[in-house]
Parts: C-alpha cells; sequence; structure tokens
C-alpha cells in the first residue's frame, strides 16, 4: 500500500485564514494510504521544504501531496524538492487550496470542507502517478535554412560563425533574394546590393555552409533534434564543380531577349544566365524552356565555347538526403499580383489600375530595378513604354493592403516607408520632375523613421495627397489618376508620366505546399503560425522549426535581420547539449491493444503519431500500429480522447488518475 | 458577510474539467484577484480540453455529480493548436447523445474561460451552481445506481432496510 | 397428488400469493420482451409465449452482489450478503425445457463446493411447470430425451386443458406444500381432454454416439467449419438454461464497493484471458468447440448429465444462425 | 390494416448470378475466400458462410433472410478467415457503407477485396421468423429507410433491379417521437430499454466499427465502465457505445437485430447520424474518407452551445 505524505500549508494567513488547515491535516490524515499529513506555516520556504525533504526520508513516504497555492506557481519547486529527497518527482502533486479555496470563499466551514475535498482528490490521483523518467532525444546538430534572402542569408552566417554545420537551401539559381534586388535601403539610403552581397560572399566562402541553390525542400522526415531532409537540386546544365564563372557562355548564348525576372521582366537576359552580376554562385544555369538546343536539338554553342566542359546538356534532377537536427524556414514574400485574380486564392486583383495593360504603370519592385545602378536602365527612372524620364509621377499606397473587400485586411507595414524613400530617389534622379503620393495612413514607427517621411514631404518636395485613387487611364502618353484628397474634400485629377504601385507584400507561391511538408501551420494567407504571438514568436509550434522574416507576415530588413538571429540563437539553444530533455508529459500506444485505426494520428496536430509495423520473430506483418514520438508530442492529450479503445495514453494524465480523481469526489 | 449568505437546504455537487492553460490560469486569477463565489466547484485539471474523455462526464454523472462543467481555451488560443477544436465537436455530439437519453442538457455546461477570465469563471461557476440548485439533485444516476436487477437484488421491504442498514 | 385448478382459480392463487407477500415470477413483457419476472399482479402474467432469457435468473440471477467493503483509513471493513434474506419465490409457469434444467444445475452447484447463493434461492422457490402447447422450428427438447410434457424439475405441473383449467401434479412437498395451503381453489381432476402437446423435432439425437464422437475429436477441422462464423458474443449461453459460468468481480471506488457474481459466457474472448496477457483459447472455434465440448461431453463426464435441454433460445437469439441443433445432429451422424 | 408484399422474386435470379460469378471467380484465381450467405436448417432461414473451393459456389444464396452484415468477418474475425490473396465478400449496399468506414479508419483494402453486390429490395426484421413473407411489416425497420438499394463501387453487380415502395422511415418516426418527449420521459424510456440488457455484447461483437482488439468497457485498470449487467452499468455501456459509433456507422442495424432483449440501439446511432448530419453536414459510409466527422474540425463549427 502507498505511504502518502500530505502536507497543508497556511501560506501566512493566506490560506489558513479561511481554512481550518489542522483539520484538512487531521481529516485527510485518516484516507487509505495516507501514512502522514501535517500542517505548516510556509511549505515553499527553506524551512518548508526542508521538512518536506526530512519527512520522505523519515516516513519512507512513496508519494507526496503538497496543499497549497496553484501548481502553476510551485509545482516545479516542490517536484525538484522531492527529487531531491531521492522519489521520481512526479510522485508529487500539489493541491489548489489558495487560489481555488482560500481566496475565493469566506465561510470557513465551506472553505475547510472543499479544501478537505481538494487534497482528498489529489491524494486519490497521486496514488495512481508513475515514475516518469525525463525524456531525451539526441540532437543531431546541423541546421537546415530554407531560403537564401537575406533572413536566410543571417540565419545561416550565425548559426554557422556559432561552429555548427549549416544546409542552405535556395530555389532560385542565386542567393539573395529581394534584398539583391532593391536599389537603395531606408531610413539610411545606402545602397541595397553593397551591404547584401558581402554576406553572400561569405555564405559562398563559410566552410560550415552547404549551399544547395536552384534546389527545392522534396520531403521532410523525422522530428527535432532529427529531421532527414530530401532535397531535390534541380538540373543547372552547368556542372558547378568545373564552371569558372568566366561568363563567354553568356556572351555567345543566341538567345538574347528573354525577360529577365530580376528586373521584373523589363531587362533582358540569355538562356544560359546568372540573374544577376553579383549572384553567388557565379555558376550559370540553362534555362531550359528557352534554350534552342533543348527546344530544337541544334545550336550547343555554350558548350563549344566552354573552356572547362562544364556545360552538360544531359545533367538531371537529383535528390540529396541531409540529417539536420533543427529547420529555420525564411521563405519570404512575393509582392501581390495586381493584374490578375491567383488562381484558387480569395484575394481579389486590382485589374481597375491598368496594371499589365498600361506599360507606365509599374509596381515598387519594378521602380526598385529602375532606380538600382546595376538595373536595366542604369539607374536612370525612364519609362517602360518609351525611355522617356517621367516628369510627373504618382505613387499609390495600399494598393491590395488593408482592403478587406480584397481579401487582404493586413498592413504590408513597409509600403509607407518605400514609397517615401521611392520619392526622394526619384527627386534626387530627376531634376524638376514632381511626385504624388495617394495614402490613406502613413504608419511610420520605427527608430529614424517618421523622420525619413517627414524629410520626404519637408525636404524632398514629395506631395502628399490623404485620399484613395478612384480610376485610372491612358490619355494620349499620360495617364490620369483621378483621386479624391480627403484632407480637403476636393477632387483631384493629374496627368502623370508614370504610376507607381505600393503593391501589397504576400508569402511566397507554394508556401502552404511547403507548410505541409513541414507539419507546420499557416493562416489563411499562408503566412506562417508562430507558437506564441507575443511569447515564442520566432519558434513554430512543430518543435524544432523556426522562422525568420516575411515568411511569418510582412517585415522590413532590420526586422528580419533580427528575427533571423533569434532563430539561429533558438538553433544554438537546441545544438547546447547533445541530448534535449524534455518532461515526459507525452502519450504512449499500448502496442497490444492497438489496431491501427489511426484516429490519433488523424487529431494529432504535431504529427506526432506514427505509423509502426509490427513483426514476428520471421518477420511477417502481424499488424500495423500507432506509435508516438516522444520527441514531437506536445503532450495535449486529444489522441487518448480520441482513441476508442483507450490504447494511447497520456503520461501523468491517465484514465486512472483521472478516474481516481472523479470517484474521490 | 457571509453570515448574510442565503441558507441552502440542497448543496449541488459540481464538476469542472478544464483545462490547465486558459481555464485552470482563469480560476487562479479569480483567486489572486479575491475574487468570491461558490464553494460547490471542484477543479480537476487536464492539459487540454483536448484530453476530456465524454466518459469522464459520464462517470461524474454516475458519482453523484449535479452538474458539470468543461471549460478550456477560446477557438484560436489553444496551446496545442488545435485541442479545443476537436474537443467542441466531441461535446457538440456528445451533448445531443445525453439529451437524447433524458439528461437534462442545463446540467451539462460548456464555456471558453481564458487565463484572462478570472470574472469570467467566476460568472460561469456561480451561474451554473445557481441553476442546478434551482433544479434541485440530479436523481437519475443515483437512482440507476441502486437498481438491482429483480433476481439478484434483495427487494422485500424488511430486507432492503436490512441492506441499507449494510 | 393431482388436482384440477380452473383458470380463474389460478389468477386467484397468484394474486393470493403475491398479497401475502411471496414473490410471484413468471413470463410478463417487459418493453416488448416475454420475461420471466415478478408480477404486481397475475394481469401481467403472458402464457402463449416462451420467454426470452431462461427460468434460470430465478436461482442464479444475472448479477448478484456476495459481499460488500467500505475503507476508512488504514480500515476496511468487509460485509457478506446472507442468503437466508433471499425471498420466497413461486415460479410460475415454467416450460419443461427450462425447469428440467434445474435438476442438471443443482449437481454442479452443490458438488464440492456449496454455493449457498444458489442453494437457498432453490429451497425457496417452487417450481410451477407447464406444458407446451406450441413450439416453432427451433425447439428440438425431444431430439435430446425431454418432451413438451417433461416434469423434471417442477414441484407443481400444469397441464392445460380444452377450455381453459389445468391439470395439476406434485412431484414434491413444495409442490404439495403449494396445493394444500390454497384447497379452496383446487378441486379433482375432471374428465376434460388435455390441449394437444408440442410436436417439436422429432428425430432423437443419440446423444451416446455424440459423446464418443467428442471423445475422440477435441481437435478436429470440423470445429472450424461448424465455428468460424461465430462471433464471440455471449447471447447463447446467457438465453441458455443450462449454462451456469460466472465471473467475480469487485466493482468500486477507493472509498467503497461490491463484489458481485454476474453471469459470463465461453463464447468471449476474455472468458479464458489470462493475467499474463495468454489465451489458451486464442480462436473463436475453440471457445465455441468448449460449448459443445461443455454441453454434450464434460458434464457428462462428470455428472452423467446433457446440459442441454432444446429449449432452442440460441438458434433464435444467435446473431449469426448457428443452429446447436443441426450441429449435433451432424455429429451423431458421423 | 393489411400489410404491402416487398417484391422479391428478383433475389431467385440475383443468388443465381452471385453462385456464377462465385464459382468464375473462385475457379481463376482471383479469390482465394468468399463471404457469403447460405441457407440454413430452419425454414426461410440463412447464416453466413465462408467458402474456398468453387464447388461450394452454389450454397452461396440471397433471401430475405440474408439479414447479416458479413463486413463483420473482414475485421475481427479476420484472423480467422484463410488470408492469402483477395477475399470475395457478398454485400447488400448497407453493408458496404461498413466497408466504405472501415476502409477509411485503416481497417481493410479496396484491393484485397472483391465485391459482389446485391440489389436488394429489403430484409426481414428480427421480430419475424425467417419463413415469413417479406412486407412492409416484416421489413426490417432500416430499410425502411434505405438510400443504398443497390450497391456502388463493387467489382460485380448482377443486373437485377429492386422494387422499392417508398415507406414510412420507422426510425425518423420513432426519434421525432422521442425528441417531442421531456427529458425524464425519455429517461425513463431508455431506463426501461437498458435494464432489460444482459451485456451478452451481441450489439458489439457483430458491429463492423467495434473492431477494438479490446473493448474499453472489457478493461478493469481503470473500469471506465461498469461490466455488472444492472442498470447503472447498462447505460453507461449503451451511452459509450453509441458515442464512439458516432460519425462512423452507416446504419446496417446489426446491434439492434442481433439484440436478445429487443433494445432499439440503432435509435441511438440514428440519432447521432442525424445530429452529424446536421452539425457538420457528414455522412457516413459514402465514400472513403481520410477523416471522420469527430476526427476533424472546422474553425467555424457551431459553438451555441458553448458560453
Amino acid at each position: 500500500m502507498s505511504r502518502i505524505g500530505v502536507f497543508i500549508c497556511h501560506c501566512g494567513e493566506n490560506i489558513s485564514r479561511t481554512v481550518d488547515v489542522e483539520r484538512v491535516a487531521r481529516d485527510v490524515g485518516r484516507l487509505p494510504g495516507v501514512a502522514f499529513s501535517t500542517d505548516y506555516k510556509y511549505m515553499c520556504s527553506d524551512p518548508g521544504q526542508t521538512l518536506l525533504k526530512k519527512t520522505i526520508q523519515e516516513q519512507k513516504l512513496s508519494h507526496v501531496v503538497v496543499a497549497a497555492c496553484s501548481p502553476r506557481m510551485h509545482e516545479k519547486t516542490f517536484r525538484k524538492a522531492v527529487e531531491a529527497a531521492g522519489l521520481n518527482p512526479f510522485l508529487c502533486e500539489m493541491a489548489n487550496i489558495r487560489e481555488h479555496c482560500s481566496w475565493v470563499h469566506e465561510n470557513i466551514e465551506e472553505a475547510t470542507i472543499k479544501a478537505t475535498e481538494i487534497v482528498g482528490m489529489m491524494v486519490e490521483r497521486v496514488k495512481k502517478n508513475r515514475v516518469l523518467p525525463t525524456i531525451t532525444v539526441p540532437v543531431t546538430k546541423r541546421s537546415l535554412v530554407i531560403g537564401g534572402g537575406i533572413a536566410g542569408i543571417q540565419a545561416a552566417l550565425d548559426i554557422a560563425d556559432a561552429g555548427h554545420e549549416v544546409v542552405l537551401v535556395e530555389r532560385e539559381p542565386s542567393i539573395g533574394g529581394h534584398m539583391a534586388q532593391l536599389s537603395e535601403t531606408f531610413p539610411t539610403l545606402d545602397c541595397s546590393q553593397c551591404i547584401m552581397t558581402p554576406k553572400m560572399v561569405d555564405v559562398a566562402n563559410h566552410p560550415k555552409i552547404k549551399l544547395y541553390t536552384y534546389s527545392e525542400i522534396e520531403l521532410v522526415e523525422g522530428y527535432i533534434g532529427n529531421f532527414q531532409v530530401t532535397i531535390k537540386k534541380k538540373a543547372r546544365s552547368v556542372n558547378e564543380d568545373t564552371c569558372t564563372g568566366c561568363g563567354v557562355c553568356m556572351t555567345k548564348c543566341p538567345q538574347k531577349k528573354i525577360p529577365n525576372k530580376f528586373d521584373q521582366n523589363i531587362g533582358m537576359r540569355t538562356a544560359i544566365y546568372i540573374p544577376f552580376p553579383q549572384a553567388v554562385p557565379n555558376t550559370p544555369v540553362i534555362d531550359r524552356e528557352n534554350c534552342t538546343k533543348f527546344k530544337t536539338g541544334k545550336c550547343g554553342v555554350c558548350q563549344k565555347v566552354c573552356g572547362p566542359g562544364a556545360v552538360d546538356f544531359e545533367q538531371e534532377d537529383s535528390l540529396i538526403v541531409e540529417p539536420v537536427g533543427a529547420i529555420v524556414v525564411a521563405t519570404g514574400f512575393d509582392l501581390y499580383t495586381i493584374d490578375e485574380k491567383p488562381k484558387g486564392s480569395p484575394i481579389k486583383g486590382y485589374g481597375e489600375f491598368g496594371h499589365g495593360k498600361i506599360a507606365d504603370v509599374i509596381d515598387g519592385m519594378t521602380f526598385e530595378r529602375l532606380a538600382s545602378a546595376s538595373g536595366p536602365t542604369g539607374g536612370k527612372i525612364l519609362r517602360p513604354s518609351d525611355g522617356k524620364e517621367p516628369k510627373q509621377i504618382v505613387f499609390i499606397q495600399c494598393i491590395g493592403s488593408r482592403a478587406r473587400e480584397k481579401g487582404i485586411s493586413y498592413c504590408s507595414k513597409v509600403c509607407c516607408m518605400y514609397t517615401a524613400k521611392h520619392t526622394m530617389l526619384y527627386h534626387h534622379k530627376v531634376h524638376g520632375g514632381q511626385a504624388y503620393v495617394f495614402f490613406m495612413d502613413a504608419r511610420t514607427p520605427g527608430k529614424s523613421y517618421d523622420e525619413f517621411w517627414r524629410r520626404a514631404i519637408e525636404e524632398e518636395d514629395a506631395v502628399y495627397i490623404r485620399g484613395m485613387v478612384s480610376r485610372l487611364y491612358q490619355k494620349g502618353d499620360k495617364i490620369v489618376v483621378m483621386g479624391s484628397d480627403i484632407a480637403v474634400g476636393v477632387q483631384v485629377e493629374i496627368e502623370a508620366d508614370m504610376v507607381v504601385l505600393a503593391t501589397a507584400i504576400q508569402p511566397q507561391k507554394g508556401a502552404d505546399l511547403l507548410a505541409q511538408k513541414l507539419g507546420i501551420s499557416y493562416d489563411k494567407y499562408n503566412f506562417y503560425s508562430e507558437a506564441h504571438a507575443k511569447l515564442r514568436p520566432v519558434e513554430c509550434a512543430t518543435a524544432g522549426i523556426y522562422l525568420a522574416g516575411a515568411c511569418q507576415g510582412p517585415k522590413d530588413i532590420p526586422e528580419t535581420v533580427s528575427q533571423a538571429s533569434a532563430a539561429a540563437a533558438k538553433v544554438m539553444t537546441l545544438f547546447s547539449k547533445d541530448q534535449l530533455e524534455r518532461e515526459p508529459i507525452v502519450a504512449r500506444v499500448r502496442e497490444a491493444g492497438c489496431v491501427g485505426c489511426f484516429a490519433c494520428k488523424k487529431v494529432c496536430a504535431y504529427g506526432a503519431v506514427e505509423e509502426k509495423e509490427i513483426r514476428d520473430r520471421q518477420g511477417n506483418l502481424i499488424k500495423v500500429v500507432a506509435y508516438v514520438n516522444p520527441g514531437v508530442c506536445a503532450g495535449c492529450g486529444t489522441c487518448q480522447a480520441t482513441c476508442p479503445s483507450k490504447c494511447v495514453e497520456l503520461d501523468g494524465y491517465t484514465d486512472e488518475q483521472v478516474i481516481a480523481m472523479i470517484e474521490a469526489l | 458577510m457571509h453570515l448574510a449568505q442565503q441558507q441552502h437546504t440542497f448543496e449541488p455537487k459540481i464538476f469542472a474539467f478544464v483545462c490547465t492553460w486558459c481555464t485552470y490560469a482563469g480560476a487562479d486569477l479569480a483567486g489572486t484577484s479575491r475574487m468570491q463565489y461558490p464553494s460547490n466547484v471542484r477543479v480537476l485539471k487536464f492539459p487540454c480540453t483536448g484530453r476530456i474523455d465524454p466518459v469522464f462526464i459520464l462517470k461524474a454523472f454516475q458519482q453523484g455529480a449535479d452538474g458539470v462543467l468543461v471549460s478550456g481555451c477560446h477557438p484560436g488560443d489553444c496551446h496545442y493548436i488545435a485541442g479545443n477544436f476537436h474537443a467542441r465537436r466531441r461535446f457538440a455530439v456528445f451533448r445531443k447523445l445525453l439529451e437524447f437519453v433524458g439528461v437534462d442538457l442545463n446540467r451539462l455546461q460548456f464555456s471558453w474561460v481564458s487565463a484572462a477570465e478570472g470574472g469570467k469563471w467566476v460568472e460561469v461557476v456561480t451561474d451554473l451552481t445557481e441553476k442546478v440548485r434551482n433544479m434541485g439533485p440530479m436523481t437519475e444516476f443515483k437512482e440507476l445506481a441502486m437498481e438491482e436487477q429483480w433476481s439478484g437484488a434483495i427487494n422485500t421491504p424488511e430486507l432492503k432496510e436490512a441492506y441499507n442498514a449494510i | 397428488m393431482q388436482k384440477y385448478i380452473s383458470r380463474q382459480n389460478f389468477t386467484k392463487l397468484l394474486d393470493q400469493l403475491i398479497a401475502t407477500g411471496t414473490r410471484v415470477v413468471a413470463p410478463r413483457m417487459n418493453a416488448g420482451t416475454p420475461l420471466y419476472e415478478p408480477l404486481a399482479s397475475s394481469a401481467e402474467m403472458v402464457m402463449d409465449q416462451l420467454p426470452r432469457r431462461s427460468a434460470k435468473e430465478a436461482y442464479f440471477p444475472v448479477c448478484e452482489d456476495i459481499m460488500t467493503y467500505e475503507k476508512e483509513g488504514q480500515k476496511v471493513s468487509i460485509t457478506d450478503i446472507d442468503p437466508a434474506r433471499f425471498p420466497e419465490t413461486v415460479l410460475v409457469g415454467v416450460r419443461p425445457c427450462d425447469a428440467c434444467a434445474i435438476p442438471v444445475l443443482d449437481a454442479v452447484f452443490s458438488w464440492d463446493y456449496k454455493d449457498e447463493f444458489f442453494l437457498e434461492r432453490r429451497r425457496k422457490t417452487t417450481i410451477v411447470g407447464l406444458a407446451c402447447t406450441t413450439s416453432d422450428d427451433a425447439c428440438f427438447c425431444t431430439a435430446v430425451g425431454l418432451s413438451p410434457a417433461d416434469t423434471k424439475g417442477s414441484d407443481l405441473f400444469l397441464t392445460p386443458l380444452e377450455g381453459g383449467g389445468y391439470v395439476c401434479e406434485t412431484f414434491s412437498d413444495k409442490g404439495e406444500a403449494l396445493i394444500n395451503d390454497h384447497t379452496s381453489l383446487f378441486n379433482e381432476p375432471n374428465n376434460a381432454t388435455p390441449l394437444p402437446l408440442a410436436q417439436p423435432y422429432t428425430e432423437k439425437f443419440d446423444l451416446k454416439k455424440v459423446k464418443v464422437w467428442l471423445d475422440e475429436h477435441f481437435e478436429d477441422s470440423s470445429w472450424d467449419e461448424i465455428a468460424l462464423r461465430c462471433v464471440g458474443c455471449g447471447a447463447c449461453a446467457f438465453v441458455c438454461p443450462a449454462c451456469h459460468c460466472f465471473d467475480i468481480v469487485d466493482e468500486g471506488t477507493e472509498k467503497a464497493g461490491k463484489r458481485r457474481k454476474n453471469w459470463d459466457a465461453c463464447g468471449f474472448w476474455k472468458f479464458t484471458h489470462h493475467a499474463s496477457g495468454h489465451n489458451p483459447r486464442d480462436q473463436q472455434p475453440k471457445r465455441y468447440r468448449n460449448r459443445i465440448m461443455h454441453k454434450f461431453k464434460y458434464y457428462d463426464d462428470k455428472f452423467g448429465q446433457t446440459l442441454c435441454t432444446g429449449c432452442g433460445r440460441c438458434i433464435r437469439v444467435c446473431p449469426v444462425g448457428i443452429d446447436i441443433a443441426q450441429i449435433v445432429e451432424e455429429i451423431s451422424k458421423k | 390494416m393489411t400489410s404491402t408484399l416487398i417484391e422479391t422474386s428478383i433475389y431467385a435470379a440475383i443468388s443465381e448470378s452471385i453462385q456464377a460469378e462465385a464459382k468464375r471467380i473462385l475457379s481463376d484465381g482471383q479469390v482465394s475466400t468468399i463471404v457469403g450467405y447460405a441457407a440454413a436448417r430452419r425454414k426461410g432461414s440463412a447464416q453466413p458462410i465462408v467458402i474456398t473451393d468453387a464447388s461450394d459456389a452454389q450454397k452461396l444464396i440471397f433471401t430475405p433472410a440474408c439479414v447479416n452484415n458479413l463486413a463483420v468477418y473482414l475485421t475481427k474475425a479476420k484472423k480467422d478467415i484463410p488470408k492469402k490473396g483477395k477475399i470475395g465478400i457478398v454485400v447488400k449496399g448497407c453493408d458496404m457503407k461498413a466497408l466504405t468506414g472501415l476502409m477509411g479508419e485503416s481497417q481493410l483494402k479496396r484491393e484485397e477485396l472483391y465485391l459482389i453486390g446485391v440489389p436488394c429490395a429489403g430484409v426481414l426484421a428480427s421480430t419475424f421468423a425467417p419463413s415469413q413473407e417479406l412486407t412492409d411489416e416484416s421489413l426490417a425497420p432500416k430499410c425502411t429507410e434505405c438510400d443504398a438499394h443497390l450497391p456502388t463501387g463493387c467489382d460485380f453487380v448482377p443486373t437485377e433491379t429492386p422494387l422499392t415502395p417508398e415507406l414510412e422511415k420507422k426510425y425518423a418516426v420513432e426519434i421525432a417521437r422521442l425528441e417531442a418527449l421531456t427529458p425524464a420521459e425519455r429517461w425513463a424510456y431508455w431506463k426501461e430499454q437498458f435494464a432489460k440488457c444482459i451485456k451478452c455484447y451481441a450489439c458489439r461483437q457483430v458491429c463492423p466499427f467495434c473492431f477494438c482488439e479490446q473493448c474499453l468497457c472489457d478493461r478493469n485498470k481503470p473500469q471506465m465502465v461498469e461490466t455488472t449487467p444492472r442498470p447503472a452499468g447498462n447505460t453507461a455501456w449503451h451511452i459509450v457505445r453509441a458515442m464512439h459509433l458516432a460519425g462512423r456507422c452507416a446504419g446496417c442495424a446489426e446491434c439492434e437485430r442481433v439484440c436478445p432483449m429487443d433494445i432499439p440501439l440503432n435509435l441511438l446511432n440514428r440519432k447521432m447520424a442525424k445530429e452529424l448530419k446536421e452539425l457538420y453536414d457528414h455522412e457516413a459510409g459514402f465514400e472513403v474518407t481520410e477523416k471522420g466527422p469527430l476526427t476533424m474540425f472546422n474553425e467555424k463549427d457551431d459553438q451555441s452551445f458553448i458560453k
């Protein structure tokens, strides 16, 4: 029979004022299985804990109930004390007779009866408690970073600098992401490529970083500390090991008129290409859709001119499996498609603004490329239609953002700042030009941000008009912008040479598919969900997977970099131990009874339930049962309530414990 | 003050099955805020409402509960992502079953009480206690527990008396 | 002793017994199902339907308490149920197939261990048998050597007569006492013609031959054929007048509870499931084999009797149409 | 009131088709075993049969007494059925729904089965002798609500089309009647019904969805449900059973048919099905789905009952 010790705390007078603690101690002392009961002024104090430890040893207690405050307050304290006395910490339970009793009732008789029943209930529960050993999970100290934009680069460098191997996977032929496309950055107007490219080179040269560009995640298996990631390396048609990056192939390629996505399709590239001159790696890739060799079988000029013989038309996609212990997801953003309604998306387009129909209506990223010194115009602001310098330019903010009726209700956060930046760049580059901005609100919190915006208006002559544009139309070589100035209450009509739309930030295409592979959750816009909006903003609910950058929600560069470093820090914390320790409140499957209906697997939000084959000694399959991975299980117990035969059981909250509590009352 | 409290002839037994992250914490908050509510409720802590098996509710009634409360995190607030969503379906169906076999659903309350809603906890518990107090004891399951198959019953009046004396 | 009782007087007899505090158990309708149950009045009695469950529950209840326990502190107090408290009962309208099973059961319950729970209820029960005038194609009492007018097990036996009323024949002191205590309701036998008896299954099984085959065929492939379709419920055993297996369970909480004796059935997977996890009857055919073996071999080995009275209830209730009459007949022809 | 005869003359032709198909697939080795119905000793009766030899194919029949849902033989009893190669099984539309559910719950694989579907006008109620002819009165109550007279998704279905008169939906009527009662009246109704239960577990054993290796109610550590067949334990058992079948039961009504105590168990199952239809627009048995209604959720699910 169990020898349970019950310790009733007075909590000074917090409990003893309304609960007759001596009577409670006396009454629960009569319960079957209780070998010792006492009351004490402050159980959590040093002498209180000493009393607890001493009594466990002297009385040879098998279980302990401490009746005091909420377990949310001191459960850890007492379990530690119990452990110090040589008992398994999970053989100690707390009965909450303060928050749930003495503080909420005034009648001493009622409170005392209730306290006795609460303690009695915990006595019955603790009898059914089992010794639970701490769970340890081995950790593979390598990290996967998905996405080679500034977020992925920062996270990869931080983790690699800490001495851990990083596998960085980028979908495009070069790392750099959207930041590499930008001209200057707010609020300091320093050149984006100047600060970005050294980091890209650091990645390329880092001995601890294994870089896969032109590659995608195919499959993710495993769990925290022990993921197996299959990476699909798409055929580049150029051997990365032998290519010297001399670029002769590109100069000789006869296909020269392919719109370059990096330049928002206003610049042109060849069929064998690198997206931009500073690309990392500096290894070209053949765009098989546009290559004459692949289309007709004739040509092959690049192969002929390649000195080291790196061009390989036969190359095929390959699959590589990388074992990693942690994953940082940094897949970034995509810009809102203004001219079309994306398939299967709840989002409606902005056809009325003529993007795609009126050549000189462009989006903000295109403006960045026009303003960029390395862009298709060499940094000159020229109209795509006729190459003329626009003398009147209109910027329209909140295209897509904050428009519930269009399907997006969030604020894209960066547009106010980059539009202000655009007006300045325009002012610097087009002398005598005039910039107008239609805006709803200017949202400029952040260090030196509001000052930056004020500067655009006060020093750089941008005219800000509070109001929305109702219509845009081409009139000769002008674009007539009709809107309202709600501050003054008049209709405004501007004949502009060019219009720039500040389009909303959206997650990358296919973000949902990647999330499904990773087993992480995402919101209705496909932004990835953090485990807790305030307290765990960089972790996914799925253990071992972390978020960085705009894949989680719109962010500017400093915020992205901060979060990337935070994610890296989380990874380093995980890697600081060889074994991951966790509270043993996890579900376990009683395989003998499991029939493999996998209801548990269906309700598990963490993907902790796997299918396991049971075979006899000859290797014949007997049955397939559920297996709960203790490294992944979060301990909610939804599986147990769902299992029809209760063959999966949550340690610490077993049916036996619960029924014992119900029957105690 | 409590002397002025009304004396009741019937004190209902109320079981509360709550999740640890929201409602248990909300009840803790009611305590730290020194709010007052009837002492009839006994709280059973679970990691998540997703862990709460309908059988527990049945068992509570069989063990003499006059009212049962199940409470957890608001939708979207679940510490375990979706446990409360699963619980919501499970209990939506289970209460329909209990209703069909003749359990008065006024005795079975479900609520979302967050860790910040000490006041709501007090309100939910007080309302349920008062409602059940007015309904009187839940006799159905208790009577059932006393009944035997005729063949095994010792049911002549004097024997019943002797039996009860045991 | 042989007497006559009119139908009117028969109902009077029952009502008088009920009025004097005797428990009268007879077939009555319970929520649409005919069952042997205590009557509140003779009007409840239905004589034309064979009750779904046999009469055995009058002395071998579906479940009964045998002990209660209570815990306080480190102390446990136990109270036994005293069989002396069982009520006096008159069991009326018992079909021969039910009544004939009673002496069969007496053997097992009073063998090495005297089961006072069974025996005391038996002592306090007066069995009033009733000859069968109807049957269906599941009935096979004649095939196992009994008849629709078999009086074995009855203290008093009623044979229905044309135009109502019964011939009453006594076979024990209890039966005679029932008549003697109510002499005014009984008359001397008259010349009324008895109603024609039921004519169930005509062909008589050679039970000796069946037993010989069973003696030699514990392992036999035909068990699979016979019982592959068995789904392992306990319906057959629970409606059977002769099945008598029970399980002792403790039910209750840490604080108090009861030890109970409940019906059990060899068809259940759990019946032979050991605490170790091993189950010697791990497949349904093995469990069903036990049912046949017990009825037609083991019981005969031990007590010289057959544990089947041919009531046909198991045939009627079997979810998958297992027909014990057919099985035994086929064995007898092997 | 006179009863209307249900037209079952096509059953003879169906039996012949089944026999021919069974013979064919057994002879050419497409299947190793066929689970079907065969005539039994009592007049008009039928019972499940498992055949492995083409010469036994002529034993297979389909009659109004072919009430069993044979799907149960593919679940827990499966271990006893020779399991090499495909298993053929004779299924009515209602039985087919159970197989569909079992596939969704990883208990069966479609490719391991050869489904011989039977066009069915209805089968006999358990309260009638097997020799009874099929009328609107002797018809099993489930057949009055049948929406699957012709099973779908089978490998073989005889070409006959059953005539199916529109009948009063017996469960719907009874559920409506009970719903109109007060809780106390409903309690009294079920109390009387459950009191009869003797825990023979025929309802469980015959149910295709009660495929657990060890039933929750057979466990004693802890004892979730009292096993003694007295009113308290019986009520708990039937509530737990109905809850476990909610969203899964497709209404074969085997539980109710086999109950030796005539407890209207399928009423509970139909009530649950009705609620699931109303709450989540879910109907069991029509297609193999990855998740059942109680293993999934929608963020917008009704929560009007939650404070």
